[in-house]
């Protein structure tokens, strides 16, 4: 076991998996010597080459591209895309095409790619540094879509989409990179894609969340001294409904906190699943605590766009109270 | 030095057998064993009698849209032949030929056109990708596959398609560029054929030839007259020798034109003149193979015929195989989505509804849920 | 007034405000002497010249991204993307600039254009000309999406669009550009943005709907033999809430129906705002019809993905009988 | 003719005032009056100070993010001075010098980089766009921005400017083709400072050149020494006239050298040799133009003193005007969303919240809903 931050766990998981599986090859803008702008591939161009580690042209959508054909050869890219807000110009080559080659060719051509993409507010980073575009990626069928919460999360879960047969975008909440420390096994292990985890138990109401978030959410819950249980979804994208209506059902109550605009998040999504399953435990109307509908201001207002313990502690009572 | 030269060059244009039938010796001589060039012309024959048939059939309202070939097969399979079956085809919509020389079952491509996935399932072995609907983004997945290939210090290298109108496109830039500055072994292949749907070449390219595109990346470049299979063999057998040996990508602006439609769902009158196309009808590829063959002596009017009924043979086999295929079922859109299916895929596929009634309670926990 | 086609009306309000206003220029793929692949533009390049109707190069964030800068001074240019397939490869000159402008420049600057798309499926059209991503842009802020399903909502719909301030995606579903035809008044007239219609009132329950899929829901509803009322959403982004939850909050029982798919489409966000709005009115969970979470197949199946007067009826019968 | 040539070019670099001070007077002569170069001189002497005071609000946590611009002044600064004040300037983020020469108030970028989107609030007759985060997309809105001047009939032009690594961006490649194709008066200024944060150039262009990236357009390209503000005067004015007059496109590739990291978040000692560093500190374009100025009696000293002095003055009094701006409000991240408000942002501005329940009440038909 060793005490790592959330950078630390994924540097650590690239570094097995590369060990492990010739396969895995990195590419990206400044992953090489450099290291990454955050650090997260540091140590790996200078212990496995420029080879399996590539510094590329800055073209997203040549990033991802390539690492269609990659895949699609038998390879397992690891593209990192530095900020998510410039994940736009790869869009047409995820959705159109990592996202349909295995359906279109009826599973005769694959696309075993984990693109790495750093995520969301609060570290006062310049325009299009700190955007949650998750909801795009899973209104997009044939990704996965991916958002740790820890350093412990995150080495498990990027370790299964290496290993997964089908794209899956791996995204990092780059507001907790070096938050904080956690235990982390030095062996390899997988945390599942699709499964969502309880972070505490409680029987008053069901809070869902993903990411730097679900910080927030434990600080709200333990501040309003309530009986709340705490599900942090880890796999957007397959969803796991199942444990959201099971804890909801028990609850009757539900609140979806995310930092993505409210319209069309996956706190919709959400939303509309509780109520369809749990119509009649529903005791009060499923609340989502979200980014509001505007482009993410700049840094000197991005705490009062990003939900916080307060907006969370309302909603808490407001729908304890109902 | 106020002002000095730091970059100079100049872009050369190939062509052995010309329309008039003259061929350069010195060039051509040994390229295309005769035995080989008989084989192509018949190839060509039974390419040309398919896309008789399919656009037939589309519009008998067998089959959907379709992009007629005629007039381009050489530049596809000049490029099949000069490559070998572990280089990858990254094709386009518009290279029958260069992909049924490679061993493509003809039916995929009406099953294709067809409206059916299963045109897109591929033997592996062919080295095939399918064809590719958006513009200009497939060359990127070709840079991928040769650059896959290098990493494993395999020989192979591949050779993608694309029209002019594709080289307008983000996507072809980032392609070139990631081929040349990383030293991925991939050619690239464009058909210039005048137009992309209505629209001509020079609103694409307003430069003298689209092959200077390759400038750009310091990349090696060259024109060819693509409706002349020896030059298009001899471009790409050197380009494939520089990217085999060198590691290094090469492009080749091949110059054709499309005689038909843009699909079976254009109609080219709109926008083009009827002279145009008949200039560019006398200069078929087929004529002049036809003609290059029968002067000496390697094919006439009697192999012609028999030819061509071998081919119409052929082809309604083909389109047989791909009418008499089973009908889809509506499972197969759910089952190749993801290596293995989620829970809520599972409920769509048995019960073939969204709605949340509709959908197999035992899926979901529901059970306890009594009815108000 | 004239009895015309989608397709006729949206050419009529093309000539109608290009007449009326130097600032409006077409530009996109085969727009010109070809008139467009579907004919909408047919007639205005002869009419207009090639100033004003410009055949483009075939990339389409060049043809997204000049508009931008068209728009942001001080014309009106109403780009074409020929199928919504194609959309991909402008999402980040929409998504991320477009969208944008006028809230990062405090106004300064702003975007006002039009962006035709034809959209959807049933055309037994080829790969990427069927599909429906209207919720990516509704879940971008900045942007306002449009989808009519009538040619008089067209024509007024793009009247408003044109003239509006702001970045417009105005989605044509293909699937009726001819399919029937209306009478439209010959004189300019708007529909404005954000309105939602309500195309049959009823009081048993609401269904919702827009673009093709309008037509099923009526037809649906007729065989159903059942007092439903159908509203037609037309702009999806702002959406017209308040039309929808006062109808529920009547009829107690709501239906959406779409053609894209289940997870994170609109639906989701509808949903949702029921939920949340009529909480105590509701005597049934919303149901949503809606295309499948994979992708849109190819012509052979593409009746089966797409929502139908049956799987419509069932959800009605099965909400009726909740 | 098997083999014909179908294009020849050659590429120029130009260059007038030379490091060492050698100034070549057939070009150079009548470029810039004394006059002008003494303020352009001091105009750099500010842009460098304000440099320096910006590194150092990043670094004592009074702004966030800051890219040092140190050593590329004369690029941006020689184009604004060349182009008229009815231009487009489409700048990236490293171009200050030329945005403050226009008349942008320096404390717009510091108000950028402090986050704030008033810094972006632009007068519009300054014809300036605001900072461009995204890289290589505001090419081809400078081309939309020369197009409708051009469609109006007005004489106006655009200027839009990027780094090395921008070229390798699908939007750089449709923004040239856009512009060459439609005729479009735009000036591609490529500011080739050798990184693009730690990848060195050859990963973006492995060509010997980026001006031949024009070359695939068929655009007039020239090279040019971007440390000599006299090459980058004389270029621009050229790329202006021809933009003017036939309304044509043109590129320039100015090679300068960034001194500083690539932003205060980065470290390039982490990837750079200090040599490298220590050899283009040498070539630092205000060094040149001092040297010039004082051999030309110009300048001296004592002017230096004085305006160190009046530019250490200035920054700190654009520095309090940037410190001293009334905090944003909350309600601003609604307001400029579109031009009229939805119903939806309208609660959400004024309740702060999203979730339903938090709403105000009467925004929404809840009013005749009980409580259970
Ligand atoms: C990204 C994208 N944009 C637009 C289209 C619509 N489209 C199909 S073919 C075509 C023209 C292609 O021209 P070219 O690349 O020259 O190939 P050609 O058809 O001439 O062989 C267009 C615009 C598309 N398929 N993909
Ligand atoms: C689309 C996009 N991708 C990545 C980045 C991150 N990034 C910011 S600056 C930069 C390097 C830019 O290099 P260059 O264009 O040469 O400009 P320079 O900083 O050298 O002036 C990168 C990769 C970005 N801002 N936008
Ligand atoms: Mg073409
Ligand atoms: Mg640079």
């Amino acid at each position: 076991m060793a005490n790592l931050t959330l950078v630390q766990a994924i540097n650590l998981a690239l570094i097995q998996e590369m060990e492990k599986d010739e396969r895995v090859l990195i590419l990206g803008e400044d992953v090489g010597p450099n290291g990454g702008v955050f650090r997260v591939t540091e140590g790996l161009h200078k212990r496995f080459g420029g080879k399996r580690v590539v510094d590329s042209p800055l073209a997203e959508s040549g990033i991802i591209g390539t690492s269609v054909g990659l895949a699609m050869n038998g390879l397992r890219p690891v593209p990192e895309i530095q900020f998510e807000g410039f994940l736009g110009p790869a869009y047409d080559q995820l959705c159109t095409h990592a996202a349909r080659m295995r359906t279109r060719t009826r599973g005769s051509l694959t696309v075993p790619m984990t693109v790495r993409v750093p995520v969301g507010g609060g570290i006062h980073a310049p325009e299009l540094h700190s955007d949650s575009p998750e909801a795009i990626y899973t209104h997009t069928p044939g990704l996965k879509v991916v958002m740790p919460s820890s350093p412990y999360d995150a080495k498990g879960l990027l370790i299964s989409a290496i290993r997964d047969p089908d794209p899956v975008i791996f995204f990092e909440p780059k507001r907790i990179y070096r938050a904080f420390r956690e235990e982390v096994p030095e062996d390899e292990y997988t945390v599942p894609i699709g499964k969502a985890r309880i972070v505490r138990e409680g029987g008053e109401m069901t809070m869902v969340s993903w990411g730097a978030s679900v910080i927030h959410c434990m600080n709200a819950i333990e501040s309003s001294g309530r009986d709340i249980e705490l599900i942090d979804l880890r796999t957007i994208s397959p969803m796991d409904v199942e444990t959201v209506v099971n804890s909801v059902n028990k609850t009757g109550r539900a609140i979806i906190v995310h930092e993505a605009p409210l319209t069309c998040g996956i706190g919709s999504e959400l939303s509309a699943r509780i109520m369809e399953h749990c119509f009649l435990q529903l005791e009060s109307p499923v609340q989502r605590v979200a980014g509001f509908d505007v482009i993410m201001p700049y840094y000197k207002l991005e705490l009062d766009y990003l939900p916080d313990t307060e907006r969370i502690g309302k909603a808490i009572e407001e729908t304890a109270a109902y | 030095m106020p002002v000095s030269s730091v970059f100079e060059t100049t872009i050369e244009r190939l062509s052995i057998l010309e329309p008039d039938g003259t061929f350069d010796e010195s060039l051509g001589k040994n390229l295309i064993p005769d035995q080989d060039l008989v084989d192509l012309y018949r190839h060509m024959m039974v390419c040309r009698q398919f896309d008789v048939i399919a656009f037939k059939l589309q519009r008998s309202g067998r089959m959907g849209t379709y992009p007629e070939n005629r007039g381009q097969e050489a530049t596809s399979l000049g490029a099949a032949y000069a490559l070998q079956q572990s280089d990858w085809l990254v094709t386009c919509y518009r290279e029958n030929a260069g992909l049924f020389w490679r061993g493509l079952p003809m039916e995929k491509i009406l099953l294709h056109w067809m409206g059916d996935e299963r045109g897109n399932h591929i033997d592996p072995d062919l080295h095939i990708t399918p064809l590719a609907i958006p513009i200009g983004t497939q060359m990127l997945h070709a840079v991928g596959l040769a650059w896959a290939d290098k990493y494993r210090d395999e020989k192979s290298i591949s050779c993608t398609f694309f029209g002019d109108g594709a080289t307008s496109e983000g996507d072809f830039h980032e392609a070139m560029n990631f081929a040349a500055n990383l030293d991925i072994p991939t050619i690239f292949f464009c058909q210039n054929n005048g137009w992309a749907i209505s629209v001509p070449t020079k609103i694409q390219c307003s430069a003298p030839t689209v092959a200077q595109r390759a400038l750009a990346y310091g990349m090696r470049t060259i024109q060819v007259d693509g409706n002349d299979i020896f030059a298009v063999v001899k471009a790409v057998r050197d380009a494939a020798e520089v990217a085999r040996t060198e590691s290094r990508p090469s492009f080749i602006e091949a110059t054709t034109y499309r005689l038909g439609d843009h699909t079976t769902a254009d109609d080219a009158r709109r926008y083009r003149d009827a002279d145009e196309v008949s200039k560019w009808e006398k200069q078929d590829p087929m004529i002049r193979i036809r003609m290059y063959l029968e002067k000496r002596d390697l094919w006439n009017e009697n192999k012609q015929n028999e030819m061509q009924a071998e081919a119409e043979k052929l082809i309604s086999e083909v389109v047989k195989r791909a009418e008499e295929i089973v009908d889809p079922v509506c499972n197969d859109m759910f089952d190749s989505m993801y290596a293995s299916m989620s829970d809520n895929l599972k409920a769509q596929r048995s019960t073939l509804r969204t709605s949340s009634l509709g959908q197999n309670p035992s899926q979901l926990p529901l059970k306890d849920k009594a009815h108000a």
